[in-house]
């Protein structure tokens, strides 16, 4: 075993046990950090094959980003997992099917036959200077142009509907709006009086 | 002496290399240690004149011991759990803050051929690293079990929206004008006969001051330290830490503190270059020193700079950080990604040529 | 449009809805009593939703000493070394106050020299305690230099005590029937020195914080207090003044020798913290222009102490007085009822802290970001020990 | 390339364990004598109310989405940045039309008023 497969199985290992810790783990804030820690050691297998930039990206996007606040509403949520467990029994038969179903769609795609071993040569191994990032810049603003103008409608749709959704004003806050606040001069908020003194 | 040698040689291959490579880290990790020791003796110092007095001038001469002694003073106190604290996650928290600070350092270049990683996503590991960071702050507001900590963990998540965005873009800028992601490259693509007019905070000024702005709020030191809040929130997130759990928070913010300046430096302040590069008299004059008191000179401009900010800013609320980034610096940064980008595609003299 | 109609309905019906804390959507917590953004020792009790405070109560009583039941039991003259710790950071006035509740209904009449030296001494506390405000004000919005600074002068103020008084912080120089002694050899270029200083002070803190925008986007408009609240929430002083108010005690019902000094009264035009602050800030310079004048103006011989009765053996006339003054918060005033024996009868002590830091605080921190609070409170300068003395 | 990691993942362990080792020491060194009233939650010297771990409303739910959106968005950047002088004008203007679309995005938020944050 080379130390590349170590490194592997470690890494694999520690994507299962955080993936089904996601799942059955009570609290959901240490369900959260579970998947956070699933996404590092997916990132780490990314590297292994080479795909540097996906393997940082997925840090810095998932990770730093989107798991953060993802764990931050977790936290201030204070789930109650009685009421969300009260339907368990009851539904327990529909989740079942539809895991066997979707487990049946996974093995019919990913399996053997279409991504087995003997399907796909193991990636070349690259120089050290080989640089994934260059090779993915390289097409994806030229050959991959369309999809990619696609990919900013989508952002677009999803900045539109998210307004859509959770736009909510307070007429009610007291908020103080800082453009006006910085503009203050001394004149706007000091006067002198002189006045005489009043005999006493 | 002959038989350690020999017992080197014995060693196989792979051993070797390893133990070359723990060397080099030790080489990076111990100084480092030391630099964030006397951090925050200059700090209290730098800061103590400019509060008309004297600092720390007690522990050996003119206070040189006192980052000893308050290093020793935290081993020996009592690490408190609160009662109803996550106890696992509690103790977590600081090695989460720590570990990112110190691992981000292993692609950093120290001198042309000096750096430990030299990948070529360098700058991009570093900003994954970073952001990895404050996961720190949030587990230890949340594990703590206590409002104040849980406020200051809140915060810190509203200040990564604030200011993130805003970095993304400006290091974006940088990477466009040296197109690579290297750091090394960065630094090279930056040399040239105009000295330090060659550096990239000429063309790239505004992203420059997007940067360091960010940069001071990612270290979550004044004016952006709403996170710990002294007079609001008591210490934020560390509010029930104590002894060497604080102390790693500690280390782990100054460390970065550290990290960012040299960042700075690295990307629009030429790195090791030497700042008279190419001038008629002055360049070789200054040719002997080395490029890493050049890198070492920089950084202590910026880290400086960090210290000046505390002492001279009120701190901002965290909605104001917000519209900060949001409203002046997405927009800002936008812009002039579309200028250097046209600058690049046109290969305008005298940097992008 | 309908729809934007009737949510607006629906959100201000949810705003005048009670609080219910039950419903799980605020947080209770407590700022205070141990808490480095609270001035003194109180505890505010914030009801929290998300990070606005929809509701504050204050909690007093930390510092409850019982000063005024206390005074009933001593002897006019030994009631002196009490009156003095009713408010920490500025004695003097209680000392004034006192002293001249006790002279009026004893029928005293303190010698002229020693109304200029209570006047000296009564500004020079004004400086002083304006500039521990000053800093804090800086330092409850995350400024710590500004504290330093001030600081560090108040330190000098104190030293010009210490010469007048023999006391940095507890003087009792102010006694009945004038003040216990002259000014040294040297004092008034000294003072002037000091005077210079504090004024270079006030430049530099009007570049470093006054014009900072950092400064002014957290305490602009925090905190309002609007003309109408003014009276009936009793407010006095520099935060009545900020509102537009040209009310001084020093001005509209002069006492000591304040009627032959020139001096301007400083109003705001709206009272939030930064026009607070900005009123004592120039307030200072006021001030200090006052005491250049009394440096001089003042008699420098004379007696400074009238003729006393025996005071351990001191009968004071019954009688009731009211006697106020305008201290650093405001209108400051001592009620003493004397039944004609060696003893107080009643004594009470109405401080401008009471009302600023219970109800205007209550009113005022409602609405507010909670990192807000503690500069709100700086703001409204309320000293706790003065509130339940 | 993966050679150019090898010190990477040796520092990683490295710094996390210096966290731990940090945290160890005071273990070790520290005196460890708790009693309950000392470690009792409080609050500014009181008991706390309720427990920490509540519902808190928080105001920037929409700003953080927008956010998460954005940062997507430099996801896209970073690989256009390293390219961009060889790919030229043609990729420079895919990326313009990106960003334009975004830029777009940002405005209308902007103008909704989902960057006051109240």
């Amino acid at each position: 075993m080379t130390f590349e497969k170590f490194i592997f199985y470690v890494l694999a290992a520690v994507l299962i046990i955080s993936a089904t810790m996601v799942i059955t783990r009570k609290n959901p804030v240490h369900a959260a950090l579970s998947l956070i820690l699933a996404f590092v050691a997916s990132s780490g297998i990314w590297l292994l094959a080479e795909a540097e930039f996906l393997a940082i990206v997925l840090v810095l996007v998932y990770v730093g980003a989107v798991m953060v606040l993802f764990l931050f509403v977790l936290m201030m949520l204070d789930i109650d997992v009685a009421t969300l467990r009260a339907g368990f029994i009851k539904m327990l038969p529909l989740g079942i099917l539809m895991a066997i179903a979707m487990a049946a769609e996974l093995i019919l795609v990913v399996g053997p036959e279409n991504f087995g071993l003997d399907k796909f040569a193991a990636p070349a191994r690259h120089a050290a200077d080989y640089s994934n990032t260059e090779e993915l810049g390289g097409v994806l603003y030229t050959v991959y142009m369309y999809p990619f103008e696609i990919a900013a409608v989508i952002l677009l749709v999803a900045i539109i509907a998210a307004i859509g959704l959770t736009m909510r004003r307070r007429p009610d806050s007291k908020y103080l709006d800082p453009a006006n606040q910085v503009v203050v001069k001394r004149k706007d908020r000091v006067r002198m009086v002189s006045m005489d003194a009043e005999k006493g | 002496m002959e038989f350690f040698i020999g017992l080197w040689e014995a060693l196989p291959d792979g051993l070797q290399t390893v133990i070359w490579i723990l060397l080099k880290i030790i080489a990076i990790i111990l100084p480092l240690m030391i630099c964030v020791a006397y951090y925050t003796y200059a700090e209290r110092k730098v800061i103590g004149y400019m509060q008309v007095r004297v600092g720390p001038n007690r522990v050996g001469p003119k206070g040189w011991l006192q980052p000893i002694a308050d290093a020793v003073k935290l081993m020996f106190k009592e690490i408190i759990i609160p009662s109803n604290a996550n106890k696992a996650l509690f103790l977590i928290a600081p090695a989460i803050t720590l570990g990112p600070a110190l691992a981000a350092w292993a692609v950093f270049p120290f001198d042309e051929e000096l750096v430990l990683a030299d990948i070529n996503a360098g700058l991009l590991y570093i900003l994954a690293l970073t952001s990895v960071g404050v996961y720190g702050v949030i587990i230890a507001g949340w594990a703590s079990n206590s409002k104040y900590a849980f406020l200051g963990a809140m915060r810190s998540a509203a200040q990564i929206v604030a200011y993130e965005i805003a970095m993304g873009f400006a290091l974006v800028g940088v990477l466009v004008a040296a197109g690579s992601l290297n750091l090394g490259d960065i630094v090279r693509a930056q040399s040239g006969n105009g000295g330090l007019f060659s550096w990239f905070w000429l063309p790239l000024l505004p992203l420059f001051g997007v940067y360091v702005i960010s940069g001071v709020a990612e270290t979550n030191r004044a004016p952006f330290d709403v996170a710990e809040g002294e007079s609001e929130i008591v210490a934020g997130f560390h509010i029930d830490y104590s002894g060497m759990a604080f102390a790693a928070f500690f280390l782990a913010e100054y460390a970065n503190m550290i990290l960012i300046a040299a960042l700075s430096a690295i990307m629009f302040m030429g790195g090791w270059l030497s700042p008279f590069q190419g001038w008629p008299i002055l360049g070789p004059l200054f040719d002997w020193v080395p490029g890493f008191v050049w890198l070492v000179l920089k950084t202590g401009l910026f880290a400086f700079l960090f210290l000046w900010l505390r002492a001279t800013f009120p701190r901002y609320r965290y909605d104001q950080i917000m519209r900060l980034g949001w409203k002046v610096f997405i927009p800002i940064t936008i812009v002039w990604i579309a200028v250097v980008g046209l600058a690049v595609v046109y290969q305008l003299p005298w940097w992008f040529d | 449009m309908i729809y934007a109609k009737r949510r607006k309905r629906m959100s201000t019906q949810e705003h005048n809805a009670p609080i219910d804390l039950e419903s799980g959507k605020y947080v209770k917590i407590w700022q205070g009593p141990q808490h480095p953004g609270i001035t003194g020792n109180m505890a505010l009790e914030l009801v929290l939703n998300g990070d606005e405070v929809v509701d504050c109560k204050t909690h007093v009583g930390y510092l409850h000493r019982g000063f005024e039941k206390l005074m009933e039991r001593r002897t006019f003259i030994q009631n002196f070394p009490i009156v003095c710790r009713i408010a920490v950071p500025e004695p003097t006035f209680n000392e004034y106050l006192y002293a001249a509740a006790v002279e009026e209904l004893a029928g005293i009449e303190s010698p002229q020299r020693a109304q200029w030296l209570r006047t000296l001494n009564l500004e020079l506390m004004r400086l002083a305690s304006y500039l521990m405000w000053l800093g804090g004000i800086g330092a409850s919005f995350g400024q710590a230099t500004i504290y330093q600074w001030t600081v560090t002068h108040r330190d000098y103020v104190l030293d010009l005590f210490e010469e007048m008084t023999g006391a940095r912080v507890y003087h009792m120089y102010i006694v009945p029937g004038g003040v216990r002694a002259g000014l040294p050899e040297g004092f008034e270029d000294r003072a002037r020195a000091v005077l210079d200083g504090v004024e270079r002070l006030l430049n530099e803190i009007e570049k470093v914080l006054f014009k900072n925008v950092v400064f002014k986007a957290r305490a602009k408009g925090l905190g309002i207090i609007s003309k109408e609240m003014v009276d009936p929430y009793g407010i006095v002083g520099p935060n009545a003044r900020a509102a537009g108010f040209t009310r001084d005690l020093r001005r509209d019902e002069p006492y000591l020798v304040y009627d032959q000094l020139d001096f301007d009264v400083v109003t705001g035009t709206e009272s939030d913290a930064y026009a607070r602050a900005k009123v004592r800030h120039q307030e200072m310079r006021e001030g200090i222009r006052m005491m250049r004048q009394i440096l001089e103006q003042m008699p420098t011989d004379g007696p400074f102490q009238a003729k006393m009765p025996n005071v351990l053996h001191w009968e004071v006339p019954a009688g009731e007085t009211y006697v106020k003054a305008e201290c650093t918060r405001g209108e400051y005033g001592y009620y003493l009822v004397t039944d004609g024996s060696q003893y107080l009868r009643r004594v009470h002590v109405r401080g401008p802290s009471y009302t600023h830091a219970i109800a205007v605080m209550e009113k005022l921190a409602v609405g507010t970001n909670i990192a807000d609070i503690a500069g709100l409170m700086v703001s409204l300068h309320t000293y706790p020990p003065e509130i339940e003395r | 390339m993966l050679e150019n990691y090898l010190p990477i993942l040796i520092f990683l362990a490295i710094a996390f364990v210096m966290g731990g080792v940090v945290i160890g020491m005071g273990f070790l060194l520290g005196t460890r004598k708790p009693d309950n009233e000392k470690l009792s939650p409080y609050e500014c010297g009181f008991e706390a109310f309720e427990d920490a771990r509540m519902k808190f409303d928080v105001r920037y739910y929409l700003v953080a989405i927008l956010f998460i959106i954005f940062d997507l968005e430099i996801a896209f950047l970073f690989p256009w940045a390293v390219v961009l002088d060889e790919i030229g004008m043609v990729g420079f203007i895919a990326m313009m039309v990106f960003l334009g679309v975004l830029v777009i995005g940002f405005v209308y938020e902007w103008k909704k008023g989902a960057l006051e944050w109240e």
